[in-house]
């Protein structure tokens, strides 16, 4: 059994009170005065992993793209870590072991998400259960479209979404944030989920140019909604490529230069998870991770911070560790996907 | 070819879970057994069923061997006809183009409800569970079949908290919580299969599985079920079922 | 100046009442049960154009893919005129020449659009003023975006949008279909446009598969949402193409398969429209036709319908009328948006 | 560089409405003068002009004796940085991605509503006009600039009908309207640039266009506009304005 170090004390800090800033709907005139303070001109914003980081700043809405174990923003979450962010309150339409290594880590104390595990093949997080049952960090949970419809409404400058599922259940119940209207149109019961406009969003695509052009190939998960939500989009990519190679195919384009505010290229930026036709989950490291920390949800969690995030040198180290033989048989099976 | 084979328990209801559905049909597939039966009912009777999945996959037509350890990896989309946003794959939900959502559950009690986000109290819950995902718009939206192991603390008279809706407290009260359409269909265990009375909507047994007695049933079940005389008895897996679900999960990743 | 031979008199009845089923938003369980009673599995759904047109019924609301001059479903518009069609209630985001045929025809008595005329460098459509001026049939006037929201509500299963235009404007103040609220979240005023659930979608894509799998290149306008909304689709393309194929890059599928109940191939199927990298507007064409119909609206349009739509023996006849040149020229500048 | 060079009246508008525009900035520009001049002040004095257009582009760069003849068509996506859906990029304005909005009218009032819809009764009108398009929903949404032709019949007291709304019924009426960001910026005609009263939301002139009179303006205009002592007078076009001018619109498509 690993050895339990002493966990630093902003981890044992209790959940925040209900009325968060992902809560409440922000007025439209805010919205709008924060977007026209962006600097949204074609220009090239590439920085480092370390700089994007800093742009996060503690006590701040993230919203991370991608889903469960594919196109998480890894590099970006491990840097975070590194930089011992505080209270961030983080939301994502499935959240994974990303969601782990923020509670442990002291990185986030609130969660907004629709599932939150490790994997459905490792049953359930006892990192979540440890810091949710204890009371040391919130998990709100929605159902998946709704956390889609409040992206959405996001996205395109409303308060709400209507819609018509959680209507009748607990997981609605325990949302007081919703709105149970019956139409003006129709008569029918619907309820209205209010926008989410997350302060940052952290989002990893295969490629984008250095404005942040971005194209995402395969699954696209909630990532276009995230990125016109949010205030500000921190955009990691597996490769740089030209502006000229972007506007040879327009209609390839996802997620506009204008809502990009800083670029970073970083190979693997998603691993151990998987990014669509470059490299599939890293499950051997996984596997290995999950048995550490459930069997060890305080100690294992911290030593696996210790050896993975906090320890090696940049992200290449991090990779290190997961080995060469791993990165090499994911990428293999990653490139499958376009063997047809 | 009706003759008795070895198969374990997830074997059994994964092939009975597949037999649920029927060739055209549009289904919405939850990782797991509800994935495999989905793709084993696509190589046997219902070559032309649709699946779709959550991470946003449209006539999605799983590789042998290549099961997908999520609804949301690249290896659901192999071979698909679309993907697409995962917002947008839940409002075809709403908008009515899926005929059955198929999903496994952790806890269901009498009028079809199902549990996946906490046991106890949900301010001071014992267990926090992973939560709803999409459980909650595919229940709400659609007609279901759920597929789950059958014991007696999974099988309640009233979920600890209601996740995915059945018919909440029976007779009208899902269509009166704003839910108008879809339901509980079917579940399927290794021990029976359930269909839901017209009128209470309460759960009641349609067939019994292969030796299984209507005692085991209730014994292993938490609150009394509806027996009316249709009950029948379930065929039992077939050499060809047996092989086709082998041949998709060698690695018994989800039939273990 | 041409004869102006006798017109129909169906071409005279006088607009319907303001409470046609364009203006109403269909009932949930409605929707839901005509979505159910359709043939949504995998089969193959090639028909011919004559087939498709007979598809649609008089009465019904007609909704048109495309905009202004691009991917316009002309070939289908064209067939529906030529088996006398009538009393279509036709919605578009933007109506061009297309609008002109409809009116003149008979076909249709009601179009819903943001903007009709025949393209911003003709000025306006003597056609369209004839019938609507002259009381003959409606147009009502939306702005872009509702429309486009109208459609998604539709798409979402939802019976409204909310949206933030229209307001102060007397555009929405003679749309009595919307209802202006103060949000439930923020006190602001919002304006909620009804769901639009047109009877059937006519839409012209670049190629799908035999089963209805759509792949759009370039400017998609609101096809996406249009072809949700719809309660069937009849689809034209350019080219069908092998299931195989639009298997290989499902993330390039725009329109799946369960939504599209026939699939007509019809090369040149916008002409003398564009359709985005096979051709441009065929602008010689055009500009004939406008000077025609707007020197005479009735006479030079009946015309216009006897030459190039009643009379050519079938669509490759119709084209030909346009001339090799002219489609041969189209063609060429179509492909040149690929030649970077 | 600064003496007068011969040109037209359209000429004139496009390169004055052109200078209106900022480097950086996002603009959606509609087609005809405002498409051609948010091209030429890419090609001049904002290289970093991000231009939309209506159908669904983002970034556009539209080439030399290529012009468009709508924004729906594909010449605009040529070398774009993104193509999107038309509901799409007229949310860009909702959110509040777009700096200014660019756009020609047929009739404007003292308050810089801009009528594109009837002439006359609405209900039995004189001229049924082509209607907003995305006309509303950029001047509902953004701050506006309109390039038109300088008519006692186009510049009235009143609109007939407020299809894209300016400031409504000046003071706060557009903002009480339910419209609390954007609103009319500048107005360029062959004759003036106009803007609008801080507190009163009167269109007044900021500057004469060269060789013109504030009589000649006032007599041009059917309702009493507003000088003020700062009224200045333009530079007039300059050579390499004219010359890229011309570059950019060789067959005069929107430059007759």
């Amino acid at each position: 059994m690993p050895k339990r170090k002493k966990r630093p004390a902003r981890q044992w800090r209790r959940a925040r009170p209900m009325n968060v800033i992902q809560d409440t709907v922000q007025p439209y005139n805010v919205l709008r005065e924060n977007l026209a303070r962006r600097d949204r001109s074609l220009r090239e914003k590439v920085v480092t992993l370390e700089e994007a980081a800093s742009f996060v700043n503690d006590g701040t809405t993230v919203g991370i793209g991608g889903s469960t174990m594919s196109r998480t923003p890894m590099a970006l979450i491990w840097q975070l870590i590194r930089a011992r962010k505080k209270k961030l309150s983080c939301s994502r339409c499935i959240i994974s072991t990303d969601g782990d290594l923020l509670l442990a880590s002291g990185v986030s104390d609130h969660i907004v998400s629709s599932w939150f595990a490790q994997g459905i093949l490792w049953g359930l997080s006892k990192v979540m259960r440890h810091h949710i049952e204890g009371g040391h960090a919130r998990y709100d949970e929605w159902s998946h479209m709704a956390i889609g419809m409040r992206f959405r409404a996001g996205a395109m400058g409303v308060p709400f979404m209507p819609m018509r599922s959680m209507l009748g259940s607990d997981v609605a119940k325990r949302r007081p944030e919703t709105k149970e209207i019956d139409c003006p149109f129709t008569a029918e019961k619907l309820l209205l989920v209010p926008a989410l406009n997350p302060d940052v969003a952290l989002i990893h695509v295969q490629r984008c140019d250095a404005y942040g052009n971005a194209q995402i190939d395969g699954l696209q998960f909630m990532d276009i909604d995230l990125a016109m939500a949010a205030n500000r989009v921190i955009m990691t990519t597996e490769r740089i490529v030209s502006n000229d190679q972007i506007r040879r195919a327009p209609d390839q384009t996802k997620i506009p230069f204008f809502c990009v505010d800083a670029v970073v290229e970083v190979p693997f930026g998603s691993a151990p998870h998987e990014c669509y036709g470059v490299y599939e989950p890293m499950l051997d490291h996984l596997e290995a991770y999950v048995k550490q920390v459930n069997s060890d949800p305080v100690g294992g969690m911290q030593k696996y911070l210790d050896d993975y995030v906090y320890g090696p040198k940049d992200w290449n180290g991090f990779l290190s560790k997961i080995g060469l033989d791993e990165l090499v048989a994911a990428s293999r099976r990653g490139r499958s996907i376009y063997d047809d | 070819m009706t003759k008795p084979h070895k198969y374990t328990a997830s074997e059994l209801l994964a092939i009975l879970a597949a037999r649920q559905l029927k060739d055209g049909q549009v289904v919405f597939a939850g990782v797991g057994v509800p994935l495999l039966a989905a793709t084993l009912a696509q190589r046997l009777h219902c070559p032309g069923l649709t699946i779709l999945f959550e991470g946003g996959v449209i006539g999605a037509f799983v590789e042998p061997g290549q099961l997908p350890p999520s609804t949301n990896d690249q290896r659901c989309t192999k071979r698909a006809n679309m993907v697409l946003g995962s917002a947008e794959v839940l409002l075809l939900l709403q908008r009515g183009y899926v005929d059955v959502g198929f999903m496994g559950g952790a806890q269901i009690d009498q009028y079809g409800n199902l549990n996946s986000s906490f046991i106890g109290d949900p301010d001071h819950p014992k267990t926090r569970l992973p939560g709803t995902g999409g459980g909650n718009d595919i229940s709400s939206l659609t007609n279901m079949i759920v597929a789950m192991k059958h014991e007696k603390r999974r099988f309640v008279e009233k979920v600890d908290f209601i996740t995915s809706p059945g018919f909440i407290r029976g007779n009208n009260t899902r269509a009166e919580s704003g839910l108008p359409q879809g339901g509980m269909f079917r579940v399927v265990t290794e021990l029976a299969i359930f269909s839901f009375d017209d009128v209470t909507k309460r759960m009641k047994v349609l067939a019994l599985n292969p030796g299984v007695t209507r005692e085991e049933v209730q014994d292993n079940t938490g609150f009394d079920l509806v027996f009316n005389g249709q009950t029948s008895v379930t065929e039992p897996p077939t050499e060809r079922e047996l092989s086709t679900l082998r041949m998709l999960d060698p690695d018994r990743l989800f039939t273990a």
